[in-house]
């Protein structure tokens, strides 16, 4: 493989912990959650994922784990949001500050002053078609959860957009009073989508921890949680364009390296500035067409509309 | 209950909860929560120390939090608090070494001003593009604090480094050209001021005529709106004033407690300060206590680690949980609402 | 006046990352606790204690009778001094050799660039590709000073060898994720020699080259030359081509000896020649011919034949690689 | 009986919206329910729905007890309900709209209006189309009950009638109707009984006999509802003004609809603007306040003023007062004190303030006369907005927008949601502020209003606004016909 070629391989796979976290923040958001605290869901799901691979040998033990614990995480969040009215942002930011702190005290709590590796296991199931030139190793050289995580988001489109549930999701997230005239229950399509998204954050998480790098280690998400809620915003909660968003930033990121291979002599510092510069930029552009669910982040009060 | 008994009870009940959900995780740990607990007293409690420690740990968090509702009074969630608090110790730590001859008041005041400036200019992106363009501002000012860590880096590792040391560093203020210290205790002036700051916001707030229609603006954009109230310029000017606000936290680090800005420094304000926020109710007064108990948790989680063997990442923990605790509290049956909707983001 | 001779029962270490991370952080550590065991000294370790200010950290410390703080981080260059100059408590701070005050501060320097040298000598006799890379977690002196080292030694060895240089972000020392993407793209540039600097980052370039290498032919292997803490008994072992320890129990026993006999205040520079800092003999098989020459510059340098840059500052070192000669891969 | 409400009560705070209300509605049943503003119709109907949770009582579809709060038992039971302000999903098509309520597309199709695109974001609709598919969803979802809160307040013509001959099909079916309407004609023409409400209490019933509704109906329906005969002979109060020629005029230049407008309104007159909500009355109201204007100039016996550019932000902080129609969310603050509502103005006009100090004893002084002056319940200013009543949020909005008096007062459905004497209260007003030497318009949707309070009437409909009419030479039915199907040029 060239330098290229890695680059786009491993732009793809960055991408992945990413967007799965920014798909199921942006079902939240069109269900009217706002949920701050991805960043949270994402290290529980990186540390649980690690444990339960560490433990049983099974990646596939170690997704289910990941996707588990956000599951739960987006559980309490819809029925305390959504259910007991409380205040999205103040439990967003406190679901960011506890994760954080929990997962560095139980990591420390678990491993002491270890730090276990996992073992490369997953496989790539199509990697012999990987000699094609240039987009071959980004295409075809990927473990299979890449492949599984990308079908994922296509299906997960496909449901929005095809599916009685993208019509609910967007219904609640608009007009909360209108859904429920139509006899639907607010309340309980919010707490499903909080707990589907927030369990596809966790599973972003442990894609991160188990499949992208092999070892946990605490604040390892190192601020993708926080990115994932402004590329659900500026990808108006649309999975595809929230899929592009997340690949662009991987390959934004992974220019870094690259670019210091090259003669040109570019600071660290800017480098790093790229994505979060790339995002702003966006946000102009799109200007007033970053719409958002007239609802988020507005509790729902049966009473207070008709 | 009534609104001050409320006011008072629930965010007592909220820290006695976080800390009994604390003491059964010790506990399920195997850890000894007396001995947490006594290590907490002993160290936080009942030493000058301890205190005068905290104190001087409220300082950054109560600006920083004072700068969250500022934002939050006219309905903005102002998340950038960090990156204006770097373009605040970047503007101090470039102009201080430049006012070597000046007279120390005089510098104090010169950087301040120009810290306030940066830290303005930090939020002004943020701001026009929420009141023209009506972009979310959580969007922006996440961003732009990723974009200040970096320029800041390399500020400090480039044309602000001190080429006397190895380690990036700017140039450094003397001790004795610091803000001066409260009664020979750590508490530096800028503590002092931070206080005071508080209290003539929370003047402001009461006694002029716009920090009355500020509050109209952010309860209520549409009546100001047809009071003839510039709305846009009240968004702008107050998301300014916040990121101003939030620049007094570097202009501390330069001044007081560090001299200078250190290349690695990463302030991590945005949260604790919004702690401090919804644990005041976003009472302004009430920023003082709560910025003051939350100075006592940034100070314990320095010190009991090593007391008592425990992560560091212990107290961060417990403050998401109060913060949790904090938004169940708010708990009400949705169907007998008689509040008014939460305002929207 | 002299300094006060200071009974030593009780010292402290103030680390910015955790003790664990085999690192910067862990290697500190390990050596004052080793000396606490040995000499019936009482030690505290405070660890991730950050960039922030310190004081808080070295008032608890002090009240808790800490007769020797060390700061062990170059980030605490300021606080430190400042805090001795305080409170009468006595410090060893790094990288600062202007702080050093008699009884009160000293200062630990560390010229592993001589050893990083050693280790470019390995790596450039040891590649099969002909390129060999840096990756570092950040632009600290500390990491600069070995950049500079290493490939000096590499270039000095073999003016064809190609050496590749990669910073992963600044100050993403816990950046994993990053750290195995830009070991990637350094591999797939033809690295197969990797000197990697990065603490917690570290084993996301073990990873990458573990991973690699679980795909390729063993002579495509690729091999890891690691810093500052001793990985040779961990799942590294296999591909550790060899390492850059540094070992601060001389410079820890010295100030303390010096405390006790009140001579505190000076620097200590960890070096080749008082073993603080030393080349691992390689865990893995190298040939004979390697370890000669490797000696044999260890010799030249010993004697002051060969004089290794010491490099700290981005810029400069930036210019330095610039102007090494062309390799050829 | 189909549905049985069983002594079903509701308060809200102080108010009772419906205290022990009994009734049912059998199968193929028509029940319009009628009653002033506030009197509790669309309470009962939220209740019924699932919407608003009873404090006490009981309703039964087929005998079946229903569950309290919860619209989907609601649904379940065979409920359909229109309700006032709509239950439509902006963002959704029309064809999503009746998908999300499990309705058959094809059918809707056939029950609305050919104009009405399936295709439309239904928040692109114009407002009487909303109300349109409101009312095809509620009828097609109705399998037992049918609940329809002024399903043709917005409508006029055709449309209604196609409202009514759903109604009476509906019923037809063997459905059981519940119809609330302000529109007398329209209960009588399809109900076959009616209830009456007022003040929470069904103070009324009555029943068609085979031969129609007796002559008198009309009169003891108004009387029930009133409870004040007298009131109901003259709802309107006298006109006992002259509409004097004006003293000076307020010209407001800016785009109206597509073309650029020159608005001029008369210092001294009371100018109503009709229209049905929708009509471009938003654009208009901006345009008034300065907002959108190019220019605003001032010509009265004494002065002259004109204004461009920022200047026009003074013009409205100092001389313009809005009273707008919503008025918890434009009005003022829920959450602030009454007191410090009702100096907003005062605030906002650089009044009551020294160099932007205030003292909180002037204000709260200020805040106690206007309390006193306009009669405001609670008597007290530092009770929070947001709780005070329809009627009391209303004059507290009055007292601050006409004391002082502006240049020019805007005001949208002054009169909406009050009871008839504090109806008399706004008209009075607002004929005095006009007296004193203020520009008065009105935005009002009900041509009756309008022409029971302005001088003269212009129309909106489709973002264009028609040329003004004295009242004295109005015909009301050529302006309702413009509401509705506009006019020629
Ligand atoms: N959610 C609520 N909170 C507080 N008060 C309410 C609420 N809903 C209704 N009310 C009050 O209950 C009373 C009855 O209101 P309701 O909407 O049922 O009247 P209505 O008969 O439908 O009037 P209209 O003809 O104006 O539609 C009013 O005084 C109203 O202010
Ligand atoms: N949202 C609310 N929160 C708290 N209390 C309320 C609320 N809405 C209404 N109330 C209480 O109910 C009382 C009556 O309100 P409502 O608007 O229903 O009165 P009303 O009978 O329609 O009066 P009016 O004729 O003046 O409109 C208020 O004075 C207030 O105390
Ligand atoms: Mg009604
Ligand atoms: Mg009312």
């Amino acid at each position: 493989m060239n330098v290229l070629e890695t680059l786009l391989q491993a732009s793809v796979l960055a991408a992945v912990p990413l967007m799965l976290a920014a798909v199921g923040e942006a079902i939240g958001q069109r269900s009217g959650l706002l949920n701050l605290g991805v960043e949270g869901v994402m290290l529980a799901g990186a540390l649980v994922a690690f444990i339960a691979v560490e433990t049983s040998g099974s990646f596939l033990a170690g997704l289910a784990a990941g996707a588990l614990v956000g599951a739960v995480v987006g559980l309490l969040f819809g029925v305390a949001s959504a259910r007991m009215a409380a205040s999205q942002i103040v439990l967003g930011l406190g679901i960011a500050l506890a994760g954080q702190g929990a997962t560095g005290f139980f990591f420390r709590e678990r491993y002491g002053l270890t730090q276990p590796l996992l073992e490369p296991g997953m496989s790539r199931p199509i990697s012999d078609l990987s000699e094609v030139a240039v987009v071959g190793p980004a295409l075809f050289g990927h473990k299979w959860f890449v492949y599984a995580a990308w079908a994922g988001v296509f299906l997960i489109a496909a449901t929005l957009r095809f599916t009685r549930a993208g019509l609910l999701l967007t219904a609640t997230g608009d007009a909360p009073f209108a859904t429920e005239a139509a006899g639907v229950d607010v309340t309980r399509v919010r707490v499903a989508a909080a707990t589907a998204g927030q369990a596809l954050a966790g599973l972003g998480g442990a894609a991160l921890s188990i499949v992208e790098v092999g070892f946990f280690a605490p604040g390892m998400t190192v601020g993708i949680g926080f990115i994932a809620i402004a590329l659900a915003m500026v990808g108006r909660q649309d999975p595809l364009r929230i899929a592009l968003l997340a690949l662009a930033f991987g390959v934004l990121r992974g220019l870094g390296p690259a670019i210091q291979l090259t003669e040109w002599r570019v600071r660290v510092e800017f480098l790093d500035m790229i994505p979060y510069i790339g995002v702003l930029v966006l946000v102009v552009v799109l200007g007033r067409r970053v719409r958002l669910p007239a609802a988020l982040g507005v509790a729902y009060h049966r009473e207070a509309r008709p | 209950m009534g609104h001050l008994t409320r006011d008072i009870a629930v965010p007592l009940l909220a820290v006695l909860g976080a800390a009994l959900i604390g003491v059964s995780l010790l506990a399920a740990t195997g850890h000894d929560p007396l001995a947490v607990g006594e290590a907490f007293g002993r160290r936080v409690l009942l030493r000058g120390a301890g205190i005068e420690e905290s104190a001087v740990a409220m300082g950054p968090l109560l600006i920083a939090a004072l700068a969250a509702w500022i934002a939050a009074r006219v309905g903005l969630w102002n998340i950038g608090i960090d990156g204006q608090v770097i373009a605040g110790a970047i503007a101090a730590a470039t102009l201080a070494p430049f006012l070597d001859t000046w007279p120390r008041e005089s510098m104090w005041v010169a950087v301040t001003v120009v810290a306030i400036v940066a830290g303005a200019l930090w939020a002004l992106l943020p701001a026009l593009l929420r009141a023209h363009a009506g972009i979310n501002e959580i969007v922006t000012t996440i961003m732009m604090t990723y974009v200040a860590f970096s320029l800041g880096s390399w500020l400090v590792e480039g044309p602000l480094r001190d080429e006397a040391l190895v380690t990036p560093v700017t140039v450094a203020i003397d001790v004795g050209r610091r803000l001066p210290r409260v009664f020979d205790t750590r508490i530096h002036l800028g503590v002092a001021a931070a206080v005071v700051i508080v209290l003539l916001t929370a003047a402001a707030a009461r006694w002029t005529s716009p920090g009355i229609l500020s509050r109209l603006v952010g309860e209520s954009a549409p009546a100001a709106h047809r009071l003839g109230l510039p709305v846009e310029r009240y968004v702008v000017v107050a998301f300014l004033v916040s990121g101003g606000v939030a620049a007094l936290a570097g202009v501390a680090e330069v001044l007081a407690t560090r001299g200078a800005v250190q290349g690695d420094w990463r302030p991590v304000l945005t949260l604790p300060a919004f702690a401090a926020l919804f644990l005041a109710r976003q009472n302004v007064l009430a920023l003082l206590p709560a910025a003051f108990l939350l100075g006592m948790l940034a100070y314990a989680s320095t010190v009991l680690p090593r007391a008592t063997d425990l992560a560091p990442d212990f107290f961060p923990m417990l403050e998401g949980v109060l913060l949790i605790l904090l938004a169940v509290e708010r708990w009400q049956r949705p169907e007998r609402a008689q509040a008014p909707a939460e305002r929207s983001i | 006046a002299p300094a006060a001779q200071t009974e030593v029962d009780r010292a402290a270490i103030v680390t910015p990352g955790s003790r664990s991370n085999e690192g910067w952080d862990q290697q500190g550590v390990d050596a004052l606790v080793a000396i606490g065991e040995e000499r019936g000294i009482e030690v505290d370790v405070v660890e991730n204690a950050g960039y922030d200010d310190i004081t808080p950290i070295l008032r608890d410390l002090a009240a808790d009778g800490a007769d020797l703080i060390i700061c062990h981080a170059s980030g605490y260059q300021t606080v430190c001094p400042e805090f001795a100059e305080r409170e009468g408590v006595p410090v060893v701070v790094t990288e600062n050799p202007e702080a050093v005050t008699e009884g009160l501060v000293s200062d630990v320097e560390t010229e592993a660039q001589e050893v990083a040298y050693l280790a470019g000598v390995m790596a450039a006799l040891e590649t099969s590709t002909g390129t060999v890379a840096v990756v570092a977690s950040g632009e600290p002196p500390t990491w600069n000073y070995m950049t500079a080292g290493f490939a000096a030694g590499a270039k000095d060895t073999d003016p064809s060898v190609e050496v590749l240089y990669s910073v992963i972000g600044e100050a993403a020392y816990d950046d994993a994720p990053n750290a195995r993407r830009t070991t990637e793209t350094v591999i797939a540039a033809g690295a197969d020699v990797i000197f990697g600097m990065g603490d917690g980052a570290s084993f996301g370039m073990i990873q990458a080259i573990r991973e690699h290498n679980a795909a390729v032919s063993q002579d495509e292997e690729v091999r890891f030359i690691d810093v500052i803490g001793d990985k040779s008994d961990s799942d590294v072992a296999d591909f550790l081509l060899t390492s850059v320890l540094f070992d601060y129990t001389g410079a820890y026993n010295t100030f303390i000896d010096n405390l006790e006999s009140g001579d505190f205040g000076s620097i200590y520079t960890m070096d080749l020649e008082n073993e603080g800092v030393w080349l691992l003999e390689p865990p893995i098989e190298v040939s004979e011919e390697t370890i000669e020459q490797v000696e044999a510059a260890e010799q030249a340098i010993l004697e002051g034949e060969i004089d290794v840059p010491a490099i700290a500052e981005a810029d400069e070192l930036a210019d330095f690689l610039e102007d090494l000669p062309e390799g050829d891969a | 009986m189909i549905l049985r409400v069983d002594s079903v009560s509701r308060t809200f705070g102080q108010v009772q919206a419906c205290t022990d209300v009994s009734f049912g509605v059998g199968r193929g049943e028509v029940v319009a329910l009628l009653g002033e503003n506030g009197a509790g119709k669309s309470t009962l109907l939220s209740i019924i729905a699932g919407f608003v949770v009873p404090d006490s009582g009981v309703v039964r579809v087929d005998g079946r007890l229903l569950e309290h709060g919860n619209p989907q038992a609601a649904i379940r039971a065979g409920i359909g309900t229109a309700f006032q302000h709509f239950s439509l999903s902006p963002e959704l098509t029309v064809a999503e709209s009746f998908a999300l309520a499990r309705v058959d597309v094809g059918e809707a199709r056939r029950h609305l209006p050919d104009h009405i695109d399936m295709g439309t974001r239904t928040g692109d609709l114009g407002v009487p189309e909303q109300q349109q598919v409101e009312f095809v969803k509620a009828r097609l979802l109705s399998a037992r009950v049918m609940l329809l809160d002024e399903p043709t307040s917005l409508l006029g013509g055709t449309d209604v009638e196609r409202v009514l001959d759903g109604i009476q099909a509906a019923a037809d079916a063997g459905i059981a109707c519940v119809f609330v309407t302000h529109r007398l004609r329209e209960a009588l023409a399809v109900a076959d009984r009616i209830v009456v409400m007022r003040r929470g209490w069904v103070v009324e019933r009555m029943v068609r006999s085979d031969a129609g509704w007796p002559a008198d109906t009309e009169r003891q329906v108004l009387a029930a509802m009133f409870g004040d005969v007298n009131a109901v002979d003259e709802p309107d109060v006298p006109r006992t003004w002259q509409s004097g020629p004006g003293v000076g005029t307020i010209s407001v230049q800016g785009r109206v609809g597509e073309r650029t407008r020159d608005i001029s309104l008369q210092i001294g007159q009371v100018l109503a603007v009709a229209g049905i909500a929708g009509n471009g009355q938003e654009e208009l109201i901006e345009l008034l306040v300065g907002t959108t204007a190019d220019r605003v100039r001032l010509e009265t016996t004494g002065a002259s003023l004109d204004l461009t550019g920022h200047r026009m932000h003074e013009w409205v902080r100092h001389n313009v007062a809005v009273v707008p129609e919503d008025r918890q969310l434009e009005g003022g603050a829920p959450a602030m004190s009454l007191g410090e509502n009702l100096v907003l103005r005062d605030l906002a006009g650089g009044r009551l303030s020294t160099l932007g100090a205030v003292s909180r004893r002037r204000l709260r002084s200020r805040a106690r006369g206007l309390i006193e002056t306009w009669s405001i319940r609670p008597a007290d200013p530092s009770v929070r907005f947001g709780s005070l009543s329809g009627g009391n949020m209303q004059r507290a909005l009055l007292a601050r927008s006409l004391d002082p008096l502006p240049k020019l007062l805007v005001a949208v459905r002054p009169a909406h949601g009050l009871d008839h004497r504090s109806v008399e209260m706004v008209r009075r007003e607002l004929r005095a502020a006009a007296d004193a030497g203020t520009a008065v318009v009105t935005v009002e949707g009900d041509l009756d209003e309008a022409l029971a309070h302005a001088d003269s009437i212009a129309v909106m409909y489709q973002g264009q606004l028609s040329a003004a009419v004295p009242v004295a030479h109005a015909d009301r039915t050529a302006l309702q016909s413009m509401t509705v199907s506009g006019w020629d040029i």
